[in-house]
């Protein structure tokens, strides 16, 4: 074999070997046996586009080129999210913004390099992170022993906004963000995803816990 | 001093503990000194003893703000060990363990030094080579130690963790046989019977609050209790040398950080030897009354407040179940926080300074307990003869303008 | 175990969250090699170390990543303020 | 088994509910809602422990947290637990306690024989002995600790599984007796976020064992209600058996939920205890107080009690723990234990009033029911062995400090004593706040508060019922208010309660005795400890004066129970004997814990697997299905050898090695730090940085470099590329990522905020294959067609953008073997792809994978060092050889450049990078093995350096080692020695640090 062709390449999100690997492992195995009603469902939805873009939140030029591409207005206020469709603008820091969104991640790059000037920074983080849902009863108390951030105070937001934050997740770092639907998003990094999915399964054992890899 | 012995204890049961001798006078300072020493901690008063003892300088105040021994010497995890890797801390922190091998004796006061031997474990393959480094500069000065795998490790802590499973398994230690432990409050009160019972006088409850100069030499303190003249001045204030050095328009390379200590209730005895780990980072011994006394981490910021945040205990005690998961089930009684001198170099300071007669003993971080006896030697010897005693010449002041630092381990995250 | 408010993200945060930077306000000398030795190591390794009031850095390691600045007592430790890297704080003083 | 001392009336116990357990191995039968003092208790045990130093026999003392002699092993094997206080145990069914001292029982102690020469063992005795002769110490101790510790540790791994829960709340009520409850009512009705927590297995606190009306309702019935009410605010988290056990800064506080304990099962569905991390914007201290013991000989005895525990036994767990009482007391709240005594139909022998005339409330219902009142009497000693026969009662002076008159002997088999009470300010204290005393009600009061609490009630010093409930009410309010809740007024009527009149309490610390506190039998102060009013007077004798010092010496206060019951008597003792009043004294302050605290909570998941992340690659699965082993470099697990079948780890490494020297070999090089850096300065910002620059770096090229800290010392080092203008990516050491990163930001924000440049980490974005080795092309190309890989089109130290097995991939020809190399980074999702694509194309060249060793082996036979390991943090670009890398004409004072300059920087004779070649080719140094001249020297030996690197290196056919050594680089072909630990010595020749292809030739190809 001298050559491959496109089609035949696999990829895999950071989750792929989890619920094989843990529908296997002795001290989950009966979370697993289906009859369970499971307090805390994580469902990875990976292999998405991931951009990570700065750029100075008070030229006005840099903000309305983004949401021309982005078709989102870039949230301002900390602590804040703003989506469309399926494109998710989370702030996380005065300058700097992850993006989420189900496009192709060098086609967003190049059409907001396109259409925005100064001193900006586009990054691709597609690989380096991936998006778990948290949903269920359990939720509420699995982000209470993940994080000493307050989730209690946060209200629903208007339409097209919600509440996120970067903050620690057990020993590692998440972006948590709140859906209306009340579930959770979780954005972690790929190489303390086996952690964070162990840690999981371990916090959410008092209600059971499945992991559903994307 | 009527010296103290079986006997004596039998003699004064005869007559119900009723003519015991005081430990040490607590008169009213006098109005000068050839020396002051501001700080009556186990350092300080060890000073005074030495400067009596082998200097026949008895003209001596020891001034402390509380009560003798009330700082660091009462807060420390009490571990005595010599195997550090530099020469010039080797010998230093040897010189230290030579006079704690006779320090009952020599102050009539049991200290209860207790050679159990130190294990300092090594956790990954960087670790290990460390351990070789150290354990080899050890052996060449001198000092006992040896590198032992972890299935002697286990011989020596029956109950320690070596399974290879483990997140940071235990991939083998140093071992100092003559490491070990003492009771921290007796060495503080046995210097000060000591060194009394030779002329100094103690001074309690009585702040420094300024540093008396002229013509750029020291005259004496200004204390809460009115001004003491003083030839000499030496400082011996782990945790506000800063604050000291102050007084003096002198600022030294030292932050206070808090660092953090626990004891288990007691149990009876299931570990006989002094364990330590930086990379889990946890350490742990066991005392005579049966507490496990654990020593925590140093938290990240400057502090005075001889407390701190209890996520460090956590991790502290993380640490511990893992080396001993036995131990998840036995309960902290008590946390407490000490201040400790930190310097860039993770090595003191014990040097004359600008100011004529101002001599500043200080910056032993965490190390400081251990060299209590070898500290209190070469800085009486070097402010009875105003020069740096040759064990302390390489922890004099201007290697930080030099940048001759002893161990720049401890200076990765400074600068800026 | 500190509460810090960071001015970036406008609420106040578990210490874990963040590092501490050590004091702040010190200038990188424009030129160093016109400096002697001694006033190099002032630079590198002399700090202020107060009993009271210090004026400090931390960066928000899991937040927003920002350095700011405090104002804390460290004797209490209570915060006094937090402020933007570049602007001066309002309290200064040793003792709170 | 009868219990001979449980009532027809079962208070708030279940007498339908049978429960049974063993205690030190005999059986006995208690009921629900007892614990396990209650229920031996009721079993009539008399002897439950033995004290610490001499042996004495104890019996049960108290009803809670300040039990000092009921000290519990319970359970065994891997889930015993030591050191409980029966007090706080609730029975269940099968529990098995036993007593952590007394051998061979607690009835008959050998012990005790030597405790009987107590006197021997005054404080401090062991300070005083045991020194001569000296190497006898060591033998001494292991005797002294054979008596050491209370119960045993489990030696095996807890089967239990802790919880930690994050709280937020907006008012903390800590404490649910009187004053708690209201407060948590009053705050609740606001709306603000409530936390009540209370360390007892139900709410009521004192309510619990108390007679009186509330609002017409029995005690218990008005908690009920009110408890009612709590549960219906959804607001409001009410947490039983929860104990907040320390107060932080910023009010945080800690509480330890015990879950299961009281089951006594170990349930693999649920945790032993949680640890809730409670950040409170306010919080009500409701800690309530505790009764001070009266000191008097031989107070120790089986059968001498707190008055309230006598009450609290009768009241709540239907138990009479005897039958004739005398009561002590300084005060009259103490009478009610009289009178509840009296009412289950039991004799009052006589009340001992230290005060003459007393004529309250409480004192008249008592004198009305005809029993015995001997005013300005003290009891001045408890006679019995293991049970109390006698008391022995006389006159005392008005102060309370002589006895006046002649001795009576009053024949009784329980005394209850009450010195008034003390208020339980532990949690205020661990704040900071500096307890003041007070005269008038003979307690300290909390200090003013350091932190956003107030105290309300008994642990204010507020010890009458209906004040109490008054100060709860209002903190409750007022703490919502300052959380933003409420208006701060009081919404609830006051509770009614019926006012006693009670006149005014005598302080009175230490009963007097006819002999000396020296000569009396020992009157004991803090029970577990063994410390009495004569070892505290001794300690001041002998010249401790400070309170702290007479704690240390005679260690008071020390016990698990940490002086709850004695510090108060112990401090006024030590005042009386300097002097001085109380408040000179001064106060010791409480630490956490208020009461032990599970090492296992503290810990909670955070063990095993879940110590610390573990962090894997995109080809991590596949490292494991190929029977890699893995090292920890910092977080990460690498695989460090990949080894077949019996082979030993030098023959995976010979291998692997002589597999890319001659062929080709593969690494996962994933977990080097790699930043992203885009700007209009980033060359300017980069070059500030590293040693060398960056400023005419053409896209498409990568340059080495090494970053210094300001102090002049090697931190990381790593290849920077250029990506396009203004674009850049810079790998870092594996272990230096995190740090680096922080590091380039802390220089942006904090000194040049002017530089226009952002730094993103992509570390986890991409997937790194590392291809080496002379067939390393050949492979590249089989998976790869649109890179001309041709030298000249893509040479050392360039990078091409391409496509890698069907994957979009950048690829870096960057060598740290010496070796032609491509780095191949590609999307992390694609790592596993590629990876496997790659060793495909490779087989016809028997592609081998290789570990972290084999690439140090490589690495270090091209002298290429590593930072960390050939590095110490003490040592310059100059000391490592690398000069080169250094750019002297600079024109910024990049990070570090000026400590280079510094005389000890510039010293002859500075520790230098070399070689080591043993003169026995095949002996390998040990890695950190010191390097003397003469290894034939005396000690200390005058070092030379030491061995910082060190292998076989199969395609040399000799070991090689990197040094550093002093003043090395002028010492080539000098000999030097390591010496071992078995007195022998290895030789070795210094020579250039790099051993293998020295022209450089090989990466170039």
């Amino acid at each position: 074999m001298s050559k491959l062709r496109a089609e035949t390449v696999t990829s895999e999100s950071p989750l792929h070997y989890f619920s094989k690997i843990s529908s296997h492992s002795e001290g989950s195995s009966q979370l697993f046996n289906g009859d369970l009603e499971f307090g805390v469902v994580a469902k990875e939805i990976g292999l998405g586009c991931q951009l990570n873009l700065r750029g100075d939140a008070s030229d006005e030029h840099f903000l309305a080129g983004a949401e021309v591409v982005l078709g989102v207005a870039l949230p301002t206020v900390p602590g804040t999210y703003h989506y469309s469709g399926d494109t998710v603008v989370y702030w996380l820091g005065p300058n700097e913004w992850v993006i989420t969104s189900a496009t192709d991640a060098l086609g967003l790059e190049a059409s907001l390099r396109l259409e925005i000037e100064g001193h900006i920074a586009i990054v691709d983080v597609s690989g380096g992170q991936t998006l778990v849902n948290l949903r269920g009863y359990g939720v509420p108390t699995i982000l209470k022993k993940a994080s000493g951030y307050d989730f209690g105070i946060w209200t629903g937001g208007p339409p097209g906004a919600g509440r996120c934050v970067q903050t620690t997740f057990a020993k590692a770092t998440a972006i948590v963000a709140n859906r209306t639907n009340g579930s959770f998003d979780l954005i972690i990094r790929r190489s303390f995803s086996d952690y964070v999915a162990q840690w999981l399964l371990d916090a959410g054992q008092e209600v059971g816990c499945r992991i559903e890899s994307s | 001093m009527k010296r103290y012995s079986g006997f004596s204890l039998l003699k004064n049961a005869l007559s119900y503990h009723e003519n015991w001798q005081k430990v040490w006078r607590n008169p009213t300072p006098k109005r000068d000194y050839d020396v002051v020493i501001v700080g009556g901690g186990g350092h300080g008063l060890a000073t005074a003893y030495y400067l009596a003892k082998v200097h026949g300088i008895t003209n001596v105040a020891v001034v402390e703000k509380g009560y003798l021994g009330g700082g660091n010497t009462a807060r420390n995890t009490t571990i005595i060990r010599s195997n550090y890797l530099w020469d010039e801390a080797a010998q230093l922190y040897e010189l230290s363990l030579k006079l704690w091998e006779g320090l009952s004796q020599d102050l009539n006061y049991n200290v209860m030094f207790s050679q159990r031997g130190v294990l300092n474990l090594g956790h990954n393959l960087q670790d290990m080579r460390d351990i070789e480094r150290r354990v080899s500069a050890n052996r060449l000065n001198g000092i006992d130690g040896e590198v032992v795998t972890p299935q002697r490790i286990k011989e020596i802590a029956p109950l320690i963790n070596i399974s290879p499973d483990s997140r940071y398994p235990i991939l083998g230690a140093s071992w100092q046989p003559r490491g070990g432990t003492a009771r921290h409050d007796a060495v503080a009160w046995g210097y000060a019977r000591a060194a009394d019972a030779l002329g100094a006088e103690m001074i309690q409850q009585t702040e420094v609050t300024g540093i008396r100069r002229k013509d750029g030499a020291v005259v004496g303190v200004e204390t809460s209790n009115g001004f003491i003249g003083a030839r000499k001045v030496a400082c011996v204030t782990a945790g506000n040398s800063g604050v000291v050095a102050a007084m003096a328009g002198l600022r030294l390379p030292v932050e206070s950080r808090p660092l953090q200590a626990l004891v288990s209730e007691p149990i009876k005895p299931c570990l006989d030897t002094v364990v330590m780990s930086n990379a889990v980072h946890g350490y742990i011994s066991q005392s005579d009354k049966g507490d496990l006394v654990i020593g925590a981490g140093v938290d990240s910021y400057n502090g005075y407040g001889q407390r701190g945040s209890f996520h460090v205990v956590e991790h502290t005690v993380q640490a511990i179940c893992e080396l001993f998961p036995a131990f998840s089930r036995v309960s902290m009684n008590r946390q407490w926080g000490g201040i400790v001198d930190t310097c860039p170099d993770a090595c003191p300071i014990i040097s004359k300074t600008s100011v004529d007669g101002l001599y500043f003993n200080c910056g032993w971080g965490t190390g400081g307990f251990k060299a209590t006896p070898g500290s209190g030697y070469v800085f009486a010897d070097t402010v009875a003869n105003d020069r740096p005693h040759p064990l302390a010449e390489a922890f004099n002041l201007d290697r930080f303008n030099t940048g001759a630092l002893i161990d720049e381990h401890g200076a990765a995250g400074v600068a800026h | 175990m500190l509460l810090i408010y960071c001015p970036n993200c406008l609420e106040h945060r578990e210490e874990e969250e963040f590092s501490y930077g050590g004091e702040a306000h010190i200038a990188r000398p424009l030129n160093p090699e016109t400096l002697s030795d001694t006033q190099w190591a002032d630079y590198l390794f002399f700090r202020k170390n107060p009993r009271g009031i210090h004026h400090e850095m931390w960066y928000h390691a899991t937040g927003c990543r920002r350095y700011f600045n405090a104002t804390r007592n460290t004797v209490t430790y209570e915060i006094l303020e937090t402020y933007q890297v570049g602007t001066q704080p309002q309290i200064t003083g040793t003792d709170a | 088994m009868i219990q001979i001392n449980r009532l027809p009336a079962a208070g708030r116990t279940d007498q339908n509910k049978a429960l049974n357990f063993t205690f030190n191995g005999k059986d006995y039968q208690g009921i629900a809602g007892d614990t396990l003092a209650s229920a031996l208790l009721a079993n009539g045990v008399d002897v439950v422990g033995r004290s610490f130093k001499y042996a004495r026999p104890r019996g049960i003392f108290g009803h809670g947290p300040e039990e000092p002699n009921a000290i519990m092993q319970i359970g065994s094997g891997a889930s015993t637990i030591p050191n409980l206080k029966a007090t706080q145990v609730e029975l269940y069914e099968g529990l098995e306690a036993s007593s952590v001292n007394g051998w061979p029982s607690v009835n008959f102690d050998v012990m005790g024989l030597i405790g009987a020469f107590g006197r021997l063992m005054p404080p401090g005795f062991y300070y005083k002995t045991f020194m001569y002769p000296k190497k006898l110490w060591m033998t001494y101790e292991r005797f002294i600790r054979k008596a050491a510790g209370l119960g045993s540790s489990p030696i095996e791994s807890d089967p239990d599984s802790y919880e930690k829960l994050n709280q937020h709340c907006d008012v903390l009520v800590v404490g649910a007796g009187p004053a708690g409850l209201v407060a948590a009512r009053e705050a609740a009705r606001t709306g603000a976020r409530v936390i009540i927590a209370d360390e007892q297995s139900e709410f009521g606190g004192s309510l619990l064992a108390s007679t009186q009306l509330i609002d017409g309702l029995s005690a218990t019935q008005w908690v009920a209600e009110i408890t009612g009410e709590l549960a219906a605010f959804n607001n409001v988290q009410r947490l039983p058996r929860s104990t907040v056990f320390g107060y932080y800064d910023h009010n945080f506080l800690a509480i330890l939920e015990r879950v299961t304990d009281h089951l006594g099962i170990s349930t693999a569905s649920g945790p032993r205890q949680r640890m809730h991390r409670v950040r409170a914007s306010q919080v009500v201290l409701a800690t309530g107080a505790f009764e001070r013991p009266l000191v008097f000989a031989h107070n120790d005895i089986p059968g001498v009690m707190l008055a309230s525990s006598v009450s609290t036994y009768v009241n709540r767990f239907g138990v009479a723990p005897g039958n004739k009482l005398v009561l002590a007391t300084t005060n009259d709240n103490a009478y009610q234990t009289a009178l509840d005594w009296h009412y289950i139909g039991r004799t009052v022998v006589a009340v001992v009033d230290s005060r003459t005339g007393p004529n309250g409330d409480l004192v008249e219902q008592v004198r009305a029911l005809g029993i015995q009142i001997l005013e300005g009497h003290g009891l001045i000693e408890a006679v019995g062995s293991k049970r109390v026969r006698k008391a022995l009662v006389a006159p005392i002076n008005i102060e309370g400090t002589k006895v006046t008159g002649s001795v009576q002997v009053i024949a009784c088999d329980l005394i209850a004593s009450s010195g008034g009470w003390s208020a339980a300010i532990h949690l205020s204290s661990h704040t900071g706040a500096k307890p003041v005393w007070d005269d008038a009600i003979v307690s300290f009061r909390p200090g003013e508060s350091k932190q956003k609490e107030r105290s309300a009630g008994a642990c204010r010093g507020t010890f009458g019922g209906l004040d109490g409930l008054l100060e709860g009410a209002n903190a409750g309010a007022e703490a919502a208010k300052l959380a933003g809740f409420g208006t701060g007024v009081v919404q609830f009527p006051t509770p009614m309660v019926d006012q006693i009149v009670e006149q005014p309490q005598q302080a009175l610390f230490l009963v007097p005795h006819n002999k000396t506190t020296s000569r009396a039998p020992s009157q004991f102060v803090d029970f577990q400890l063994d410390v009495s009013a004569a070892g505290i007077e001794l300690a001041v004798l002998e010249g401790f004066e400070s309170v702290e010092h007479v704690k240390r010496y005679t260690a008071l206060g020390f016990g698990t129970d940490q002086g709850k019951l004695g510090n108060i008597n112990g401090m006024a003792i030590l005042a009386n004997a300097l002097d001085q009043d109380i408040a000179e004294t001064g106060t010791t302050i409480f630490r956490p814990s208020y009461t032990p605290t599970t090492f296992g909570a503290i810990a909670g998941r955070d063990i095993n697997h879940l110590f610390d992340p573990e962090r894997y690659t995109a080809m991590h699965r596949w490292h494991v299905e190929n029977g890699a082993e893995f090292e920890n470099v910092g977080q990460w697990k690498r695989p460090w050898y990949f080894p077949q079948a019996n082979e030993t780890m030098q023959q995976t490494v010979d291998r692997e090695g002589l597999a890319v020297r001659n062929s080709v070999g593969i690494l996962d090089a994933t977990t080097l730090g790699k930043i992203d850096i885009q700007g209009p300065d980033a060359a300017e910002f980069i070059t500030r940085m590293y040693t060398n620059s960056y400023l005419k770096l053409a896209p498409g090229k990568c340059r080495y470099g090494v970053m210094l800290k300001e102090d002049g010392m090697i931190f990381d080092d790593g290849v920077c590329a250029c990506l396009s203008e203004n674009h850049y990516l810079m790998f870092t050491t594996t272990g230096g990522a995190a740090g680096v990163l922080s590091w380039l930001e802390l220089w942006q924000q904090t000194e040049w905020p002017e530089l226009q440049v952002y730094f993103t980490s992509v570390t986890d974005h991409w997937a790194t294959a590392t291809v080496t080795g002379p067939n390393a092309r050949k492979v590249i190309a089989k998976v790869c067609q649109d890179i001309d890989l041709a030298s000249e089109a893509f040479g050392f130290m360039d990078w091409r953008d391409g496509t890698v097995a069907g994957v979009k991939a950048r690829v870096f020809r960057i060598s740290f073997t010496g070796e032609l190399s491509y780095e191949i980074n590609v999307p992390a999702h694609y790592g596993r792809h590629v990876w496997e694509q790659l060793i495909e194309a490779g087989s016809e060249f028997n592609i081998t994978p290789y570990g972290t060793e084999t690439m140090h082996v490589l690495r270090a036979e091209k002298g290429f060092i590593i930072v960390g390991q050939d590095t110490d943090g003490s040592m310059t670009p100059a000391d490592m050889n690398m000069n080169w890398v250094v750019g002297k004409n600079k024109v910024f004072s990049f990070i570090g450049k000026r400590s280079l300059e510094r005389s000890d920087s510039i010293r002859e004779n500075r520790k230098q990078l070399v070689g080591l070649k043993t003169l026995e080719p095949n002996a390998v140094l040990a890695e950190g093995a010191q390097i003397v001249n003469d290894p034939n020297q005396p000690i200390p030996m005058a070092m030379q350096g030491h061995v910082t690197s060190s292998y076989y290196s199969a395609s040399l056919g000799h070991s090689i080692a990197l040094a550093v050594v002093k003043g090395g680089l002028n010492r080539m072909g000098d000999v030097v020695y390591c010496p071992a630990a078995d007195g022998s010595a290895t030789a070795a020749k210094i020579v250039s640090s790099v051993f293998y292809d020295p022209t450089g030739d090989r990466q170039h190809v």
